[in-house]
């Protein structure tokens, strides 16, 4: 079994949606549309025994160009264990503003929180996602992370961050020992 | 004079505990006033000589009744019991129900007469040790009540099992 | 010397009490506390009143008290969790339905 | 390959509690068997040549100055950003460093600015002692970076000749290290030296590692 | 009774039974800052949502402002119980990503220092799954081992837990005669501690009480819960990337994947305490077939990359003649993305490298094993009892610095 | 005169007891030190003899937080509670012939009145304290204790039938001053279910689920700091001499020995205490710890069998002999 | 005398106010801040790396116990809070509720580069340095700092419990 069979059969079948499979390294990737994304996975899955998920994430494209590249792109990385071949799709997402997805999480479980991890780094929604909510950084973020136009330290300072240093300053009034001297070096 | 003193003590802490233990809002501080009153009951019972029956007292009712009632207030977990009123509304009529059977009770002491003595003097049972004598009446002229507490007891855990089994079946 | 008419008065206010607690209060538990007081009553009578009349019969009885009490306790609470599932409540004023 | 598991325990083995019972005599034999616990404040834990530990410039032997030419390579490729050099030109057009610091408390101890060093200036101490009660007496500036070098080589048993292994890497071929890198190594530190695994030697060559093909479990 | 009394009445809500509690992050059996918000029916779970993100330190978006070179370090913090297996599958997948050679030297290195790390890693899971379920004299035996194996890496590279060992194209350091003997002692001894370790705990009925049939996972729902490493091969599922795609030097050396039938935690603990002894066997290999060589590739880069191509970095005269290569030379700036997994002691460490011709990735998404299985947490969790979920955390074997990263 | 002499007593024996308490603390800490091959205390005087007492001062003079949502006078009385019944169970026990505060014929059920009121202070500990993690541990130590005093209970009743008394100086004397007509002999089955019950009336491991460090913080004790965490931590030390004194009396013989210390009676029990507490140590430092439906089934299904089969056993050779 | 209307009166104003209470407080002084310094009991508290090594710290090889040193869970019953790691910003109100929960007196290790500065982790999610809302009594460098490196900053908190004046929370 050969991944590139894979892929052409993948083609065969979802004329419309693959763009183009590219190989580098050795790697294949199949560039497609993101409407059948779970009927692909499901075919790869079930037809080519490709029950492995090695990963899902997203990618902002906005420095970056390409031939069919859009602004924001969802990794498939599948492996089928039994035949010890793999195959990435790169799903491509048009709508740079509301980015959305099918969800895959009735075919794997385990995509459950690599897509809450995508949502939360990237912005990208997946329809159907029983509870798509922020995993990594607080519920009440503002800004995904990931995205190119987010800066490294951060846009904004979290707001629970900001009350936390607000409330040290209030009960340091209370502290009995910041009073003294030479207790503490660095209040 | 010193067993008088002890007396009153205890049958105060007796009878302030229980009316603190029907007026506290919180029933646990009504549990744990019960707790004490269990104590001093004990108490009492060794003044009348019967220490097995003040031991028993204890392990019994502290050690498991008492428990079992905190475990059932702990698993009802009323916190909020504290804030809503704790009598009936016609408690009024209770209280003065409550108070004539007690009056009524009292009246009718003076009007008691004891019977005739038994074979268990108190200088019997303190030779014997109170668990022995208690024993030996037990197994001999009390062997019929005796099973039937036991039998009792063997009710009140199959019932209590039963009881457990079902509340499985409504899950 | 205690005379006995002090227990019999002691028992009797005790009785009283778990009366009046057993009727005035809305919480079933707190009522069922209320009969341990009115049988410690009871117990109380008995003890004293073998202890002078120089006989183990109330001792004995008392022992059976307690069991009876322990027994009660066990399957009235168990009765009352099961209640609490149904009802989500243990006031007893509110719980005078006889449907389930 | 499937796992192995240990027999079931049979009925003897269940009334008389046998496996608890062997838990117990091995705890007991350790018991009396004595402790591998190192006395700390008295006893110093082995140090090994090129630990990642503080930081310190090394002091020239000639000029009693630092090495450090301004290259600004460590402060390219240290990760954490915390290396902080400021050049100046002097008359005569050459390059001099003005100043040097390291904020400790920032470093992740990668040991990468040591590594490309060119002249072998930066260096990380076996030292792991300094623990401080502020934050500011842990920005190292020249002068203090200097002095950790004194103190190591007063505390330590190098020498002056001490040769970080990062400075000149144990393995590397002499012909692709930098002519700065070609000090003076011990044998094993050279491609010749280096432990070659016991079956592809003559044996007892070192007569290091002597055990055989018995010991394949 | 009328309307009214019944408003004044406290009815305890819906779900009275449930009780809501909150373990972590500051919880002592959580490895770390992993909260898990539990519901409670006495003492059985019926709801478990683990809450992470408590160690979020944006290493992605960190990647993407550093150079290849310098996101090594931060392999090291991912699972820092076992630093140098990222480091080496970080290594291995820059390296497929920019086509460069590692020499064999270094390989058999690699395979070395990834086994140590296994050990430790394994070692450390051991000793907190144990506490976990209350034998805290394995824990320190363990440590007792781990000890030695982390005094062989600080005389290694200089460090004990962050190890930055490797380098782009081999690794940093050689190893040393007297590195050897004490490996090979190491070694040679190890196996009397595993059975130490069996001795308190393996056939302890109070152990095996705890473990068997605690959170049974069948092959299927291993594979849809996307779990790898020993937590999938407790199920019997033989996935191991060290066989399936070979990397670093272990097409050379030998060695037995160990699997379960059961998929409950005993089996799991069995597969781990197997996969020590396997790694005691591959670093004997190791020590036999260490071949002679340099220890970095021809080619290796050095390490102050240029962070956009063809161009020189600014340095003065004296200290451009120290510059070993530049990379310049070659065309490794190929555009285009790689999905390269390796197998670290907790499962499939995977690293998606997009590169668009600089010198830093423009996106590193790291596979991380931990953050799998925490997912899976919630799928385990239910039904059973808050000491089981203990021992299913254990099991699992999570690091929360590779969970969130 | 008479009364100062017994609170004279009284305070003798606290002290005592309490500097033993202390330094079981350290022993356990060096023991189980080293067979984890480390050292346990070293540094605070010699071998780290003066830990305990740092650890005391250090207690006494630490804030004490009650926290806001707490019910406060239970949360104050628990320790208390717990102290005190703890105290209270020292005074019947016999540490040598006439070495007694108050040889009483009810002895054994005393001291299982008083094990089982301990239980409210844990209880009362857990409730109090309104927090999730004190309150499950509360709710376990309530069902541990109650499930296993009745197996505890039944395995002494071997004990009472053979001796055929209460009092702790008359089972110690019934058992004879030979070592092999102590009846840890003829109850063996008896001590086995004794000995287990005693580690979980103890809240030792395998059964410490009220505090297991792992699962719920420090159960009860969790929102207690300072000195009223060490009363609780003297009550639980104190309840295992107790549950010691108990276990030599009962089944060891007392304090009969091969031979007779002169000046000093109770060395031969105070040694038998000390091996039980040793054994206790040895298995905190052993064993993992059980699921808490495990130690109820354990409790239930093994030991209440087993202790009635031995007073079943214990009859028979009554009857026979 | 003006000093009496505060509430509050330092120690050491009431040393001197009250003739022959220096040679009792100080000796005292000297018992209190021995039995502190003799049993700092830290809670269990790791967050990243560095608590791997404050384990080590606390097995066979360095045995914390040695100094008195034992892992308490909860920080009610704890005197010190041992930052062992990175604190991210979702991390530091949970940090600083243990701190408020723990007793007074309470002392700060911040262990490692990234609980004194953040570190290499220079991002949007993490806490520049402890400091910003917690007072830290040592800084202990290292990434992450050996084991001994733990027991010298402990140490050295220890020296600095030793000339502590009056801090008695209980009785001030």
């Amino acid at each position: 079994m050969e991944s590139i069979l894979i892929a052409e059969d993948l083609r065969n079948n979802f004329p419309n949606a693959i763009f183009e499979t590219q190989i580098h390294r050795g790697q294949f990737s199949s560039i497609v549309a993101p409407e059948p994304i779970v009927e692909m996975c499901r075919f790869l899955k079930e037809d080519y025994k490709m029950n492995h998920l090695n990963c899902l994430t997203g990618v902002d494209n906005l420095s970056r160009k390409g031939k069919h590249f859009e602004r924001f792109e969802v990794i498939y990385q599948l492996y089928s264990i039994e035949y010890r071949v793999g195959l990435r799709l790169k799903a491509q997402i048009k709508d740079s503003e509301d980015p959305s997805i099918d969800s895959i999480t009735s075919l794997w479980t385990g995509a459950d929180w690599l897509e809450r991890e995508t949502f939360d780094l990237l912005g990208i929604t997946f329809n159907e996602h029983p509870n798509l909510k922020r995993i990594l950084t607080p519920e009440d973020w503002e800004g995904h992370p990931l995205q190119k136009t987010y800066k490294l330290k951060g846009n904004t300072e979290w707001n629970g961050f900001t009350k936390l240093k607000e409330k040290v300053k209030q009960l340091k009034q209370f502290d009995f020992y910041s009073a003294q001297e030479g207790t503490h070096s660095n209040d | 004079m010193l067993n008088q003193l002890a007396f009153l003590y205890c049958a105060s802490v007796i009878i302030g505990t229980a009316l603190l233990a029907v007026r506290f809002k919180n029933p646990v501080y009504s549990v744990l006033s019960v707790l004490v009153l269990f104590f001093h009951m004990a108490g009492l019972y060794l003044l009348l000589n019967a220490e097995f029956l003040a031991a028993i007292q204890i392990i019994v009712y502290a050690g498991a009744v008492l428990v079992l009632y905190l475990f059932v207030l702990f698993l009802v977990s009323l916190r909020e019991e504290v804030k809503i009123e704790r009598f009936i509304k016609s408690h009024r009529l209770a209280t003065a129900v409550s108070i004539g059977l007690g009056l009524s009770l009292l009246m009718i002491i003076p009007s008691f007469k004891l019977g005739a003595k038994g074979e268990y003097p108190v200088e019997r049972i303190t030779e014997l040790t109170h668990t022995k004598a208690m024993g030996f009446e037990l197994y001999s002229t009390y062997l019929l009540p005796f099973e039937v507490a036991g039998l009792i007891l063997l009710i009140a855990v199959i019932g209590g099992l039963v009881l457990a089994r079902k509340e499985e079946e409504i899950k | 010397m205690i005379p006995l008419s002090w227990y019999m008065a002691l028992a009797a206010i005790l009785f009283g009490i778990g009366i009046y607690g057993f009727l005035a209060r809305r919480n079933i538990i707190i009522m069922m506390l209320s009969i341990e007081l009115m049988l410690n009553a009871v117990n109380i009578n008995m003890v004293a009143m073998s202890h002078y009349l120089d006989s183990l019969r109330g001792h004995t009885f008392t022992l059976f008290i307690i069991t009876v009490a322990a027994a009660e306790a066990a399957i009235g609470l168990g009765l009352i969790i099961i209640l609490f599932r149904n009802k989500k409540t243990v006031y007893v004023d509110h719980i005078n339905e006889l449907k389930g | 390959m499937k796992v192995q598991y240990k027999p079931k325990r049979n009925l003897l083995g269940t009334i008389f509690q046998v496996e608890i019972l062997q838990g117990m005599a091995l705890t007991l034999r350790k018991l009396f068997s004595p402790p591998i616990t190192r006395q700390y404040p008295d006893e110093k834990p082995p140090m090994y040549a090129g630990f990642r530990g503080q930081h310190a410039l090394v002091r020239d032997p000639v000029t009693q100055d630092s090495k450090c030419i301004g290259c600004m390579r460590c402060v390219t490729v240290c990760p954490s950003r915390c290396i902080r050099i400021r050049c100046q030109q002097d008359a005569k057009g050459k390059q001099k460093v003005e100043s040097y610091s390291i904020e400790v408390l920032r470093c992740v101890f990668c040991g990468f600015c040591v590594e490309v060093c060119p002249v072998g200036a930066v260096t990380m101490t076996e030292l792991f002692e300094y623990a401080s009660y502020d934050r500011e007496s842990l920005l190292f500036d020249k002068e203090t970076l200097l002095k950790n070098w004194d103190r190591f080589l007063e505390e330590s048993a190098h020498d002056e000749n001490y040769v970080n292994p990062f400075w000149r890497p144990r393995g590397v071929p002499e012909a692709s290290l930098a002519a700065s890198q070609r000090m003076k190594v011990p044998a094993d530190w050279t491609i010749e030296g280096q432990f070659i695994g016991t079956s592809l030697r003559q044996p007892q060559q070192n007569g290091a590692i002597t055990h055989t093909e018995a010991d394949h479990a | 009774m009328t309307e009214s009394a019944t408003i004044n009445v406290p009815v305890a809500q819906g779900n009275e039974d449930k009780y809501k509690l909150k373990m972590g992050p500051q919880h002592p059996a959580t490895h770390g800052v992993l909260r898990v918000d539990l519901e409670l029916d006495g003492e059985t779970i019926t709801d478990c949502d683990p809450k992470v993100g408590y160690l979020h330190r944006g290493f992605e978006k960190l990647a993407e402002h550093r150079t290849y070179a310098q996101n090594l370090v931060l392999t090291d913090r991912l699972d820092y119980m076992a630093a140098m297996a990222n480091n080496v599958g970080y290594c291995e997948a820059v390296e497929k990503l920019l086509d460069i050679q590692v020499s064999n030297r270094a390989r058999f290195l690699r395979v070395m220092v990834c086994e140590m790390a296994r050990l430790a890693s394994h070692l450390l899971w051991l000793a907190t799954h144990a506490l976990d379920i209350g034998a805290m004299t394995v824990f320190l035996y363990a440590f007792r081992e781990r000890e030695t194996l982390m005094e062989i890496f600080a005389e290694l590279c200089g460090s004990r837990l962050t190890n930055t060992y490797t380098c782009l194209g081999g690794v940093r350091q050689d190893v040393t005669h007297e590195i050897m003997r004490k490996l090979d002692n190491f070694i040679n001894e190890f196996p009397a501690c595993i059975e130490e370790y069996e001795t308190l705990i393996d056939t302890n009925r109070i152990w095996l009480k705890r473990t068997i049939g605690v959170a049974p996972v069948s092959a299927e729902m291993g594979l849809d819960l996307c779990l790898t490493g020993a937590s999938l091969r407790g199920s019997g599922v033989d996935y191991d990337i060290r066989k399936h795609v070979p990397y670093a030097a272990y097409d050379q050396i030998d060695f037995e994947v160990p699997l379960g039938e059961t998929g409950d935690t005993y089996a799991r603990y069995r597969c781990r305490m197997e996969e020590m002894r396997q790694s005691n066997y591959i670093l004997r290999q190791c020590i036999e077939k260490m071949p002679p060589g340099a220890i970095v590739g021809e080619d290796a880069p050095d390490l102050v990359m240029p962070t956009t191509p063809r161009k020189k970095v600014t340095a003065d005269t004296s200290a451009r003649q120290g510059l070993i290569k530049l990379i310049e030379d070659r065309d490794v700036y190929m555009e285009g993305d790689i999905y390269v997994a390796t197998e670290v002691p907790k499962g499939e460490l995977g690293f998606y490298f997009i590169s668009d011709c600089k010198g830093k990735p423009y996106r590193m998404h790291i596979r991380s094993p931990s953050f799998i299985h925490i997912g899976a947490l919630e799928t385990l969790g239910k039904g059973v009892m808050v000491a089981d979920l203990i021992a299913i955390i254990g099991t699992l074997d999570v690091v929360l610095g590779e969970c969130d990263r | 005169m008479q009364i100062l002499i017994i609170l004279l007593q009284i305070a003798a024996l606290l002290a005592i007891v309490l500097l033993h308490v202390a330094y079981t603390t350290y022993f356990e800490r060096k023991i189980i030190g080293h067979m984890q091959v480390r050292m346990g205390p070293m540094l605070v005087g010699w071998h780290g003899l003066l830990q305990p007492i740092a650890d005391g001062i250090k207690s006494f003079f630490k804030e004490d937080i009650i926290p806001e949502q707490a019910d406060k006078p239970l949360f104050l009385a628990a320790p208390i509670i717990c102290l005190v019944t703890m105290l209270a169970s020292l005074a019947v026990l016999p540490f040598a012939r006439g070495w007694v505060l108050a040889d009483i014929n009810i002895g054994l059920l005393f001291l299982f009145a008083m094990s089982s009121l301990a239980s409210y202070g844990i209880i009362l500990a857990g409730w109090a304290s309104n927090s999730k993690y004190t309150f499950l541990g509360g709710m376990r130590s309530m069902a541990q204790v109650i499930s296993y005093e009745i197996p505890m209970g039944l395995s002494l009743v071997g004990v009472m039938m053979l001796s055929g008394s209460l009092n702790l100086t008359e089972i110690v004397t019934a058992q004879g001053t030979s070592i092999f007509s102590i009846y840890l002999f003829p109850q063996i089955i008896g001590f086995f279910v004794f000995f287990i019950a005693m580690l979980a009336e103890t809240n030792r491991v395998p059964f410490d689920l009220p505090e297991a460090e792992t699962e719920l913080v420090s159960g009860y004790l969790t929102e207690y700091s300072g000195m009223r965490y060490a009363m609780f931590f003297m009550a639980e030390y104190i309840g295992m001499m107790v549950m010691a004194s108990i276990g030599t009396v009962c089944f060891l013989g007392g304090w009969n020995g091969p031979f007779e210390i002169p000046f000093f009676p109770p060395f031969w029990f105070i040694l038998k205490v000390y091996g039980f507490l040793f054994l206790f140590i040895w298995i905190r430092a052993t064993l993992p710890r059980y699921r808490y439906d495990q130690l109820m089934e354990l409790g239930w299904k093994l030991l209440i069998p087993l202790a009635l089969l031995n007073i079943f056993l214990t009859g028979l050779f009554k009857v026979f002999t | 005398m003006g000093k009496m209307n505060n509430d509050l009166m330092q120690i050491e104003d009431g040393i001197k106010f009250i003739p022959g209470a220096s040679a009792l407080v100080a000796p005292l002084n000297k018992i209190i801040n021995w039995g502190r310094a003799g049993s700092i009991w830290p809670a269990t508290f790791g967050l990243a790396c560095c608590a791997i090594e404050m384990m080590v710290a606390g097995a066979a090889t360095n045995d914390l116990d040695r100094f008195g040193i034992i892992f308490r869970a909860s920080p009610r019953q704890a005197d010190c809070l041992i930052l062992a790691g990175t604190i991210t910003k979702k991390m530091a109100p949970v940090v600083r509720r243990v701190y408020d929960q723990m007793p007074e007196p309470r002392y700060v290790l911040a262990m490692g580069s990234c609980a004194c500065t953040g570190g290499v982790f220079d991002t949007y999610a993490v806490v520049q340095g402890a400091d910003e809302f917690l007072p830290v009594d040592v800084y202990i460098p290292g990434c992450p700092p050996r084991p001994e490196a733990l027991l010298e900053g402990l140490i050295k908190l220890q020296e600095k419990i030793m000339q502590e004046q009056g801090r008695w929370s209980q009785f001030s």
